[in-house]
């Protein structure tokens, strides 16, 4: 009930978020050079032509005025045609957010299942081998521009062992997958790794750890059912993050393997000042992420009950 | 309890996982393509372009690549290709004495994609439509009327003699279907149905075109069957890909790498020149650049060769004129002053600059490269300049407004002189007249060459512009721009036209 | 009793707490008076709002409402630079040593820093020379001059405390917890260093704590407080000789002795814990505890009365 | 429980701190022993030891035995110890905000040391849990609750419901009520006696508070430094005639409350420390009857049937040396 009210509340924040976004986009968007009638018309428009049809689309027209009229179709549920297709612009986001979140998803699950256990063994067999290995790799990983990281996938596993496809061609297969994955999730994965260590470390030393031993609790079981859950918490804000990341599309990772995502949309339709394009684009990752730390932080009270507690008491936690 | 349901929590993530995979998991036959070795001769082609494409209406994009692809799906009247006209959906035309009146007999077995038959009407719709297109304006404005006299003659008419004609749209513009464009609605730009060669299938926006053979073309049936543009913005993968026999052919690798593939002979490497010329742009009404012996000096200090080699990696052909003798009207009779140091230094002392700081604005990080090798080049004779990698919208509206003194930059103009009126008639000023060059004489030769109808006559007519250009240095022209075409040796391209490109009918496997 | 005029005065000091969930009265209707020279003990449980009243006393914290005087002065009312310089005979000790010193400085620049703020010594010799005086007042060996608050043990940080607040040549010192984080042997020498302070520099103390063996030792008076409340006060021995609020007998009996009870004693320990300090309805806040609660307890403030010569009490018991 | 020349060290920044030296000890059956001693003195090291629970990284056994119902807990195995703690030795630890795991119900922590020790259906658990809530004095109703929802009285009581929940043999309560308020100690006391009574378990009381120990324990042991100075009866240290000076200075230390004392007489100096203990008896830097023999040799114990003192002070007197 409480958490009912408290996600409605949250979502009606979402609101005044979107306009604010909207509005400092469609501001950076209007008050840069370049204008959308050249992008439409091409290179070859006369001077004439260009003022045309700016004059026709109402690019003439005072800022406030241009975004008002936005803000009122967009109530109406017309986001407006993309200038660069002609298309709505939310045909191609969803055309494209399809991939893109395929690949958050696969790249966050593959994070996580390198990162937490890895993090896990590494606290638990502190300054064990395995956890200098892993301590080394995870720095590794974090410290390698990703740019990098993907070519040396990219020439190792299809180039030289010509075991995956290198970029997204032909027919997908789970294969094409596997290095955009890859790549994106080892540096989540590391970032993961030092995370959860560190946390697991705090949590193992805390006194309701050495409560659940002195009650000749498992080795299994202080690890899993007493330090993990406590542990896990900052790692899922981290989480939360990586994959509100991920949700905007990786450009770079995009560019490589030749992925039809979200961020090279965007990175496009800023390019060619396609404004309802570019605005779409960027509400849209506003509402995914502001939808994404709902979601961890609904997952934090479901793990912590003082977190729980305090939303049904009605105390903000924090703003976003 | 509470363990069954974390239990079933946890079972359901996975699942949820796992149909993300299996999402994307063919639905039966193709295997792993990569790496499967076809026996028979192969007739599908895969071909990586560097971005995406925009719209396959072929009056409303500007974009290279969209045109690169709907050529395949489009015919038009006559095709241009090494300074000649081919016929393409015509037996024959004629132009009247006086150069108004040009009328095309069309081929008779013509059919479009959606089983129309070619008609005198779908050539006067077309040029129609192309007259209310907006890009298309400019040069169909000197149609008059557009007729069809009886079911395969077209008739244009022209209010005046309009020389380039042939060139800007006979070639240009795509012969399209009223009742295909009817039926497509505002969707013309997704739904592109022509008389050529192959059929579109679909658009993966951002990701890839896929064009089908159409059987019933009304030329030499094609060797490849299936033809897909994928988008690859990134040249190292693209060039992998292609090593990797994913794709069989990309239009992008990483400059630098040239060198090593065509040492290693197992991809063909072609560098096809284009008509897009590349070459320093002044601001004439900037300081210093105002005073053509400072441009000279500027000419004289300019060694292409270097800039090509350096600044480009070897990719792209040094050239010394803004167009050449592809270009109807080209005399050729001035050429710009040739690399001389000391000469500089002489042309330099003449003006009133003592070693000021020349802002050189690029919007491109290639093109920084350039400016970065001419900024040596300058250096040795005393100019300085500093070169500026600015935000590429930001850089475009710069170089229109004026607010600018130096760049460098490509511009393709279709391969008539009269077109280069763009960029240097004074009415684009604040359009694409980068230069500001605002020259009555010139201005004259555009007006007046586009209707004179002697080859002769015409090249006289123009040659005032030639002059002005190179003699006052109003460009410095650097290079030619190039196409890498990187593929399979497998494969043989017959040709690529002046955009680099080549049609897929023209593509074709030899083993 | 009060023959002379109080140091240290205030009169209905109040101050709350706003928390989403109510008002918390952390001090609620406070009237207190120390003579000079003399220690105030002020005992209660963790809570009970002992701490925020020694801080509101120093105007550390703004009181929502009440008077307080020092040396005969409304310090809430006079100009704001005339109160910094009363204030500055106000000084406070703080409860944990480990946390109150600055990690980054030394033992000499946490002394200094006071006089340093207030320019209560014109040169940098003097300053120096007073820095060391403190020190050996206090008992801090000269060679701890530039040693860091990591290198000393809880005993000495204490001191440190002490000369920091001695450093202004206070008259009044509110000691908050003072001794509560020392072991008993350390606890002692910090005991017997504060009164022998007390006598040689003529101090005065507010002296809050929950021990109530260390405030009988040090304080002449001893005012018991109760949510916020005082609800008994008298001289020293007179409190610990006759208690009379239900409170404070619990209290008392409550305490374990280091003396070997007679076999089968039974202590008379009170049920149930403090209340929430939140919006209290009038009444006895002890009331819901007390076994001699009747229904007198309830419905009005019980104001404190003077029941015996120099004994105030606040329970319905003692009505006549 | 028999403790005989316990030694546990620490390695910290590669210095070795001497937490335990050379303790023996013995408990019987039933007994209470309360273990006094200020901070650092190794009173929780010695805690844990008897768990075994050192932390892995730098805790060591270095040597002794200690025998707990005719085993030695130093040769026990991993998996034997689990079997011991929570069923026949369990502890109670200091700060009971930060004993309870915040993201398990109070129910799920006392249920789980149920289940790891007693073969019980999955219902008779859920019924121990609850006589187990009743026991300590706390509504059965609530073991659906998060440890948030208690106060510190309140989940001290649920720590000792986990503890007690096996009905094991020895307790070891380090500090049980510290962070408490008097009134909340006075009522976790009692209550500890009631079940000390009713359970039979015998208790070793870890505290600095003499108070607490007089009221509580049956047996006392002083400790100071790693290693016990005196240990006797409760009377033997409260009433007796001859005691450690150190236990002289902690309860000259202690104000007291029925009478008036101007000064206390608090033991001088400091702890010593723990990497670097004086040489013969530990305590003589701060020993006010420190004589020459003090500084050299460590003093044997002077015992007098149960009570001993390790104090060369005593080494003529009447206190008989064994």
């Amino acid at each position: 009930m409480y958490m009912a009210r408290y996600i409605i509340k949250r979502l009606l924040l979402l609101l005044p978020i979107l306009l604010g976004v909207s509005f400092i986009v469609f501001g950076i968007m209007s008050f840069t050079p370049g204008d959308p009638a050249t992008e439409i018309l091409g290179p070859m428009a006369t001077k004439e032509q260009i003022a045309q049809l700016n004059e026709e689309m109402g690019m003439n027209d005072p800022f406030l005025v241009r975004y008002f009229r936005y803000v009122a179709e967009a109530l109406t549920g017309d986001f407006g045609n993309s200038y660069r297709t002609q298309k709505p612009v939310f045909d191609e986001i969803f055309a494209r957010f399809g991939i893109t979140f395929r690949l958050g998803v696969m790249a966050i699950c593959v994070a996580i299942m390198i990162g937490v256990p890895i993090g896990i063994v590494s606290a638990v067999k502190q300054y064990s081998w395995i956890d200098f290995t892993s301590t080394i790799i995870a720095m590794f990983f974090a410290a390698v521009p990703q740019f990098w990281l993907a070519l040396m996938l990219v020439i190792f596993f299809s180039l030289q062992l010509q075991l995956l496809p290198s970029t997204f061609t032909g027919t997908i297969t789970p294969q094409h997958f596997i290095l955009p994955v890859l790549t994106l999730s080892l540096g989540t994965a590391a970032s993961i790794i030092r995370l959860t260590r560190s946390n697991m470390l705090e949590t193992i030393r805390q006194d309701y750890v050495r409560t659940a031993r002195a009650k000749g609790a498992s080795e299994g079981s202080i690890i899993f059912k007493h330090s993990l859950r406590n542990a896990l918490l900052p790692v899922i804000t981290v989480i939360g993050i990586s994959f509100g990341y991920l949700m905007g599309g990786t450009v770079l990772v995009e560019s490589i393997f030749g992925i039809p995502g979200l961020g090279s949309l965007t990175i496009a339709s800023i390019r060619s000042k396609d404004i309802p394009q570019t605005t779409a684009c960027i509400l849209f990752l506003a509402f995914l992420n502001v939808f994404i730390m709902l979601t961890v932080d609904l997952l934090y009270a479901y793990i912590d009950p003082r977190v729980k507690a305090r939303y049904a008491k009605g105390v903000k936690k924090r703003a976003s | 309890m509470r363990n069954q349901k974390k239990f079933f929590a946890v079972l359901f993530v996975f699942v949820m996982v796992l149909s993300l995979f299996a999402g994307c998991s063919p639905k039966t036959d193709v295997k792993d393509e990569y790496q499967t070795p076809t026996p028979a001769l192969k007739d599908t082609i895969k071909m990586a372009v560097y971005s995406d494409f925009k719209s396959f209406d072929p009056y409303n994009s500007g974009m290279t690549l969209d045109k690169v692809v709907y050529t395949n799906i489009f015919d038009t009247l006559l095709r241009y290709y090494n300074g000649e006209f081919e016929k393409v959906l015509v037996t024959d035309y004629t132009v009247s004495e006086d150069g108004t009146v040009y009328t095309f007999k069309l081929k008779d077995n013509v059919k479009f994609h959606n089983g129309e038959k070619l008609t005198a009407n779908d050539i006067v719709f077309s040029m129609e439509r192309a007259k209310t297109s907006n890009q298309m304006a400019n040069y169909t404005k000197s149609i008059a009327k557009v007729e069809a006299v009886d079911a395969l003659t077209a008739k244009i008419t022209l209010e005046k003699p309009y020389v380039p004609f042939l060139n800007a749209v006979a070639s240009t513009v795509c012969i399209m279907n009223e009742k295909a464009v009817k039926a497509a609605g505002d969707q013309v730009n997704l739904k592109p149905v022509g008389t050529g060669p192959y059929t579109f299938v679909k658009w993966d926006a951002g990701a890839q075109v896929v064009l089908e053979r159409f059987a019933d073309y009304h030329g030499e049936k094609p060797q490849i069957k299936t033809a897909t543009y994928v988008v690859l913005t990134n040249p190292e993968t693209a060039l992998i890909a292609t090593q990797n026999k994913e794709i069989d052919l990309t239009y992008t690798i990483p400059s630098v790498a040239a060198e090593q593939i065509k040492k290693d002979g197992k991809l063909t490497l072609d560098l096809n020149p284009t008509m897009g010329s590349g070459y320093i742009v002044m601001n004439l009404e900037a300081p210093f650049i105002n005073d053509v012996n400072f441009r000279k000096a500027l000419a004289y200090a300019t060694n292409r060769e270097e800039i090509v080699a350096y600044g480009m990696d070897g990719i792209a052909e040094v050239s010394t004129h803004l167009y050449d003798e592809q270009t109807v009207g080209f005399t050729g009779e001035i050429h710009i002053p040739e690399y001389n140091v000391e000469k500089a230094k002489e042309f330099l002392a003449k003006t009133t600059y003592a070693g000021e700081v020349i802002p050189f604005k690029v919007g491109y990080e290639n093109y920084k490269k350039i400016g970065i090798v001419y900024q040596e080049q300058l250096k040795k004779v005393g100019i300085n300049i500093s070169v500026e990698l600015l935000e590429a919208n930001t850089w475009v509206s710069d170089m229109k407004s004026g607010n600018y003194s130096m760049s460098t930059i490509v511009q393709t103009v279709d391969p008539d002189v009269a077109l280069w009126s763009t960029i240097l008639h004074s009415n684009a000023i604040g359009g694409y007249n980068f230069s500001r060059l605002d020259d009555e004489e010139v201005d004259t030769a555009f007006d007046t060459g586009a209707s004179v109808l002697d080859p002769v006559q015409r090249k006289a007519a123009y040659a005032p512009i030639e002059k002005k250009l190179y003699e006052d240095v109003v460009v410095i022209p650097i290079y030619r721009r190039v196409v890498t075409a990187c593929y399979n040796p497998s494969l043989s391209i017959e040709r690529a036209f002046n955009n680099g490109f080549s049609a897929v009918q023209d593509m074709a496997w030899t083993k | 009793m009060q023959v002379q005029s109080p140091l240290l005065e205030t009169r209905n000091l109040k101050k709350f707490f706003t928390t989403p969930s109510g008002r918390i009265h952390a001090v609620d209707d406070i009237s207190l008076r120390i003579n000079k020279g003399k220690t105030l003990g002020v005992v209660g449980e963790s809570g009970c709002g002992k701490s925020t009243l020694g801080r509101t006393v120093l105007r550390l914290l703004e009181p929502d409402s009440g008077e307080i005087f020092f040396e005969g002065e409304n310090i809430l009312h006079i100009h704001k630079s005339e109160a910094r310089k009363k204030l500055r005979d106000m000084q406070i000790i703080f409860q944990d040593p480990y946390a109150s010193l600055n990690p980054r400085m030394t033992i000499s620049d946490i002394i200094l820093e006071p006089m340093k703020i207030n320019r209560f010594l014109p040169t940098t010799k003097d300053l120096d020379d007073r820095v060391n005086e403190l020190m050996q007042i206090v008992g801090l060996a000269p060679r701890l001059y530039n040693a860091y608050p990591h290198e000393l043990d809880g005993g000495r940080r204490q001191r440190v405390g002490v000369a920091r607040a001695l450093s202004l040549t206070p008259k009044f010192i509110v000691c908050d917890e003072p001794v509560s984080a020392l072991d008993v042997s350390i606890q002692a020498q910090i005991l017997n260093l504060m009164m022998d302070l007390q006598d040689k520099l003529d101090l005065t103390y507010l002296f809050i704590t929950h021990n109530l063996s260390v405030v009988k030792h040090i304080s002449d008076e001893i005012m018991v407080m109760y949510l916020g409340q005082c609800i008994e006060w008298t001289i020293s021995d007179e409190l610990f000789r006759n208690p009379l609020h239900p409170y404070t007998k619990a209290l008392l009996d409550a305490i374990p002795i280091p003396h070997l009870r007679e076999p089968g004693f039974k202590r008379k320990s009170i049920k149930g814990e403090l209340t929430s300090p939140i919006d209290p309805p009038p009444g006895c806040r002890f009331a819901v505890r007390c076994p001699y609660a009747t229904e007198a307890c309830s419905g009005k403030d019980i104001p404190l009365r003077e029941v015996e010569t120099n004994h105030k009490v606040a329970c319905v018991l003692f009505d006549k | 429980m028999k403790i005989h020349n316990l030694k546990v060290v620490y390695s910290a920044d590669g210095q070795i701190v001497h937490a335990i030296n050379n303790i023996s000890l013995n408990m019987k059956k039933g007994e209470t022993l309360g273990l006094v001693g200020e901070t650092g003195a190794g009173k929780t090291t010695l805690a844990l030891t008897l768990l075994k629970l050192l932390p892995k990284q730098n805790g060591r056994i270095l040597e002794g035995s200690i025998l707990f119902q005719g085993h030695d807990l130093i040769q026990a195995t991993e998996a034997d110890m689990r079997l011991i703690r929570g069923s026949q030795i369990s502890m109670i630890f200091q700060d009971p905000m930060s004993s309870l795991n915040p993201v398990l119900t109070v129910g799920e922590q006392i249920a789980e040391a149920i289940k790891l020790h007693m073969d019980l259906p999955k219902d008779q658990v859920e019924k121990r849990v609850e006589d187990m809530l009743q026991l300590v004095g706390i509504m059965a109703s609530r073991k659906n609750d998060y440890p948030h929802q208690f106060s510190g009285g309140m989940k001290q009581r649920v720590v000792i419901a986990i503890a007690l929940a096996c009905e094991p043999d020895l307790l070891l309560a380090d500090e049980p009520t510290t962070a408490l308020d008097v009134t909340i100690q006075a009522q976790i006391l009692d209550m500890m006696q009631e079940l000390k009574d009713k359970i039979q378990t015998s208790i070793l009381l870890i505290t600095h508070d003499l108070g607490i120990v007089a009221e509580f324990c049956d047996k006392v042991a002083i400790m100071y430094a790693g290693e016990i100075v005196e240990y006797g009866t409760a009377k033997d240290i409260y009433e007796g005639t001859f005691n450690h000076p150190y236990t002289e200075g902690l309860f000259g230390s202690i104000p007291n409350i029925y009478s008036t004392t101007e000064r206390l007489n608090p033991i001088e100096g400091l702890m010593p420390d723990p990497t670097n203990l004086p040489s013969g008896c530990k305590f003589h830097p701060r020993c006010p009857k420190c004589m020459d023999i003090c500084q050299s040799e460590q003093p044997l114990f002077y015992r007098n049937q149960e009570h001993a003192i390790q104090c060369h002070f005593y080494a003529h007197r009447e206190v008989r040396e064994e």
